[in-house]
């Protein structure tokens, strides 16, 4: 366990933590040659330890954008694979592109037969470029909908992960009707008789992620964010400085917790301490079977009941005063 | 349904009642001139108004509010306000430089409006339509829990009442300062978009300048028909966004209407001066209550098409 | 009459009527000078009519294609416009691209409302360009599709007119998988629950033309052709020649007349003599009579029928035997 | 429908009766050495038949006639050709440097088959399937009438069985000789699928070296899955026409296997000895009798998928 968390690159509010690391593993290469230093080797471990616990109790907004969006932390081709090793992945939109920053299709999971889309951001740098930093074109929204029309017409019910930034905003993506694209998304989502469930992961970014976002039940990681625009833009339009970021990660309320609050998420999924990324296939674990207990919840409806329960559940999301 | 059935029904709706704004009118705020945008000519506000806010030189299209806008699509009278009274509430307590609920009063006082989009029901040429108009000059037009609950419920009104939709947007996009709420605007209202679709609704979208983000992603891109006006911008990112992310110069008519009709994003470009011919053609056009039916109840041509307003008349020459 | 009749430009085949007319004309311009010579212009001016008529009834298949390619030949939108000045396009397939060789819209035809579409060539080198000489792109082939559903939704009959070399046989139209884009179209029209009335105007080429050709009713002008695989395509692949052209024309059986002993289309409507670029009014008068005529029946059948009428009629064809 | 139902009804049917052709077998055209198209290597040819036609060196993908491709993805025997008898006529008494008939009959002869497809039903991994394989071989796999009309019954069974349905195509196109009627042969193929479709069907197309035009416009292209083989040319126009007309070189990857993946064309490209494994695991995975069925019949999950034959083992440990 030891071994594997060292690989882990620390984040900037974990350098605590890092610093005792070092420190012990300092007095841990002393120990042949001076064994009493084994009293002062247990007392840092303590520290570490409780340290360590305080440190992901009092996590600021801010903390939790740093693991969300950690590099190491687990993609959706990660999930797919550990839940599945024979998971079929199905590609393009048949009109010109496949895009690798949206990630779909066949996927068994705890014995449930489903159609599964998700994000992907990439790990290495090749990675990372082919897959544009997780941020999907109008074409892959297109992709995610024809498997969501596939999944619709054999009744094979939906998972997506949602870790991104956002949609891409560039040229050919505007020019390819990058508003359009997300828009008949949310339209169709709407009018599956499916049950969907989705997960953020990751980053939820704004329209880029509300388009494969409209399920019937709607998860979050413990650490995954989510928000009608990157806090960084928050930040530039709302202060005009870049400073601020902390503070529009704050007011935008944003972290798994807050959107529970607010109503707008079913359920927030524990990680492992620390973040996913420290341990892969327990996260996996632990997110698969919220997933199929969901699922089976779901499964249980008729089709008819599965769209109203959709539609009824975005239908009342708002908050307004009539006179 | 008949336009007269809806305005009996109407009448016993007792929060309607308490609603009707006839007729309409506000003060303006433009002072006595105004120096055009694109040709730098200096027009006489008054003037330009009754020209529908285009410079009668170089025809660019000023934006135009909600109220405006509204009197220049609607039969005069005829606009019946729904949903008069809804106000924001502030979920998340937002605070920025200033406390939401201050930039809420400011906003209001400035446009004059209670919030960024007006929805009713109106007659074009004598047909019911459901129509709504944003207005940028509130908050920028966005879209924050009230532009989506009007929105969606001027859809569920035409999904009842079996009548065309027509929503013209203009909007900066989402209100950040309604976080996740106002996001999922995006979802609520394309969602009653879908069970209007479904029950053969004839949903005319108008983009105008401009029209972008969260708007541009939900509504105004789910037309059957997608009308925008000459010369508004619209997109989904932000021409400062796309060319920071990019590094590289984007082409001047960028985002345009022109380049979007070029690009097969809207149906027609159509100019403010025929926007109403067009769109009472457009709704005589297409029998919404024909929609889904079996074209046997129609008895032959002649019925099937007994709302066809345009009549051929080169056949018969 | 005669004075229109001077600006067409004369076919190869119609040589001999153009040198007639020519001499005519040479004569009337010395008739001031000695009147002798009306009655040689009289006798010229029979031959002339006579021959004319000759000469249109014995049309090879050749003389055929040369008229269906005529330059001025009317296209869709001059049909469109001439039937309803009031035409009202609709441009786009809302994904990036509104293909100019593709044209459709909402048109008002002898008092039936319906859905256009129509391929376009293009008069001008500018406008040839732009239409790139009549052949769509997929993007051409997916606009005419939204515009299919759009009529279905609406109850709307639908017309097309053909008038195609074919798809383009471009680097781009082949990454946006052109073959997918015919065959939806293929696919969905079978499904449509409106009527569809097709007409061959001109060049009816291949899988390009057929790809807006489904229809429960399907008329070619006089003058038209349609065939399987362009005419020199085909001499090129089965002669290996290029002068065989008027060979592959006739051994493909593709003109109006052939086509319908073949039994795959329902009526040959008549064009102005010589061809419908003689007289564009015309020519639109007696099409637009033919369409609303077969459109009025049409409509007398329930949804079911009109699908189920034009599924039959696609199921029918073929020749083989069993056994 | 189960695989033994199918068997007992089709012994009721007269016509099917007699033309059973179990076990598959025919002669070998290829002689006793075989040089590989891309890496040169000379291959005995029996191996490479034992090798399912891919050299063992560079995988390249040899080209399979229909009767083997049928031997590789059916259960041993359990192949039954439909519309054996089928042939072709001359409905244009078409003649070019020879006469249409004529050529039929070389055809016939050099591939040992009566069209350039066979069809039929079979089970793969015990799941019964509509089958058909086109043979490029035989008239360079074109389609005339009877590839129109044996495809088209071939999806008219899937449809009536409520069984999925598998096409490998290899084609050249459509078949000029038969004029018109080989181009309504498209139409009619996709009318068919439509009604398949619109049963809930499965249909599974496989793209092998080469498949092109008219083919590649309708059937080929409009599978629910559409699976490419390893370096199979698929298009529509043919690459030396598209040189001809843009005049420009084409990139040497153009229109293989590999580039349709990139451009999102085809959902996977499945190397010939994975691909009876694939099929069988699309096909259990998809329940074509669930499809347009309401979920609570299913009455929860495990019900829901008990065509299931994967199963996640990771989430157990
Ligand atoms: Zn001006
Ligand atoms: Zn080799």
């Amino acid at each position: 366990m030891a071994s594997t968390e060292k690989k882990i690159v620390p984040l900037e509010f974990e350098q605590p933590l890092a610093v005792l690391a070092q420190q012990i593993e300092a007095l841990e290469r002393q120990l042949g040659d001076n064994p009493d230093l084994e009293g002062d080797i247990d007392r840092l471990q303590e520290q570490y330890n409780l340290l360590k616990k305080s440190l992901y109790v009092n996590l600021r907004p801010i903390d939790h954008l740093a693991i969300a969006r950690h590099s190491q932390r687990p993609y959706s081709r990660d999930y797919f694979s550990l839940w599945d090793p024979q998971f079929m992945e199905l590609h393009g939109d048949r009109k010109g592109a496949d895009d690798a920053a949206m990630v779909g299709g066949l996927l068994n999971l705890g014995g449930i037969n489903m159609v599964a889309v998700g994000t992907q951001k990439g790990r290495s740098i090749k990675e990372k470029q082919a897959c544009n930093f997780g941020m999907p074109q109008p074409e892959g929204y297109r992709k995610a909908l024809r498997l969501f029309k596939h999944a619709d017409k054999y009744g094979l019910p939906i998972l997506t992960l949602i870790d991104t930034p956002g949609a891409y905003p560039g040229l050919s993506a505007e020019e390819h009707n990058q508003a359009q694209a997300i828009a008949e998304n949310l339209f169709e989502l709407a009018g599956l008789r499916v049950p969907v469930v989705a997960v953020v992961t990751g980053e939820g970014g704004s329209g880029g992620a509300l388009a494969i976002g409209v399920a019937n039940r709607i998860l979050m990681l413990e650490h995954s964010v989510y928000s009608v625009i990157s806090p960084e833009g928050c930040a530039s339009i709302l202060w005009r400085s870049n400073d601020k970021v902390p503070d529009a990660c704050q007011a935008m309320k944003m972290t798994a917790r807050e959107i529970l609050q607010l109503g707008v998420i079913d359920e927030v999924i524990d990680e492992p301490l620390g973040g996913a990324h420290h341990d892969h296939q327990l996260a996996a674990r632990n997110l698969g079977e919220a997933i199929v207990r969901q699922m089976k919840s779901l499964l249980k409806m008729s089709k008819d009941e599965i769209r109203i329960d959709r539609q009824s559940k975005f239908r009342a999301f708002g908050a307004f005063a009539e006179n | 349904m008949d336009l007269k059935e809806w305005f009996a029904s109407r009448q016993k709706r007792k929060e309607l009642q308490e609603n009707i704004k006839l007729p309409l009118t506000t003060e303006d705020y433009c002072a006595l001139w105004t120096q055009c945008f694109q040709c730098r000519e200096l027009l006489y506000t008054k003037d330009l108004r009754a020209n529908l806010q285009v410079c009668p030189k170089c025809q660019y299209h000023f934006r135009v509010g909600a109220l405006d806008r509204i009197d220049q699509i609607a039969d005069p009278g005829s606009f019946v306000e729904l949903d008069a009274e809804m106000t924001s509430a502030d979920p998340l307590n937002f605070f920025d430089t200033e406390a939401y609920a201050k930039r809420q009063k400011e906003a209001c006082r400035k446009s004059g409006l209670k919030e960024a989009v007006l929805t009713g029901i109106c007659a074009i040429d004598s047909q019911p339509v459901a129509l709504g108009a944003m207005d940028f000059g509130h908050f920028g037009g966005s879209m924050g829990s009230v532009v989506g609950e009007k929105v969606t419920r001027l859809a569920e009104e035409a999904t009842n009442n079996k009548i065309p939709l027509i929503v013209v947007s203009s909007s900066g996009g989402a209100r950040m300062q309604e976080g996740i709420l106002s996001l999922m605007q995006m979802a609520k209202t394309s969602s009653a978009l879908k069970s209007y679709h479904e029950a053969g609704g004839l949903y005319i979208s108008i983009l105008a300048e401009p029209t972008f983000g969260g708007v541009t992603a939900s509504f105004a891109m789910l037309g059957d028909l997608v009308i925008a006006e000459p010369g508004a911008r619209i997109g989904f990112a932000g021409r400062r966004v796309i060319e920071q992310t990019i590094r590289q110069k984007l082409p001047a008519d960028f985002q345009t209407a022109e380049y979007l009709l070029k690009h097969g994003q809207v149906d027609m470009v159509v100019e403010r001066a025929r926007l109403k011919e067009v769109l009472s053609r457009l709704v005589s056009f297409h029998d919404v209550n024909q929609a889904g039916k079996n074209a046997a109840d129609a008895n032959g041509a002649g019925e099937n098409n007994r709302n066809g307003a345009v009549k051929s008349e080169q056949l018969a020459k």
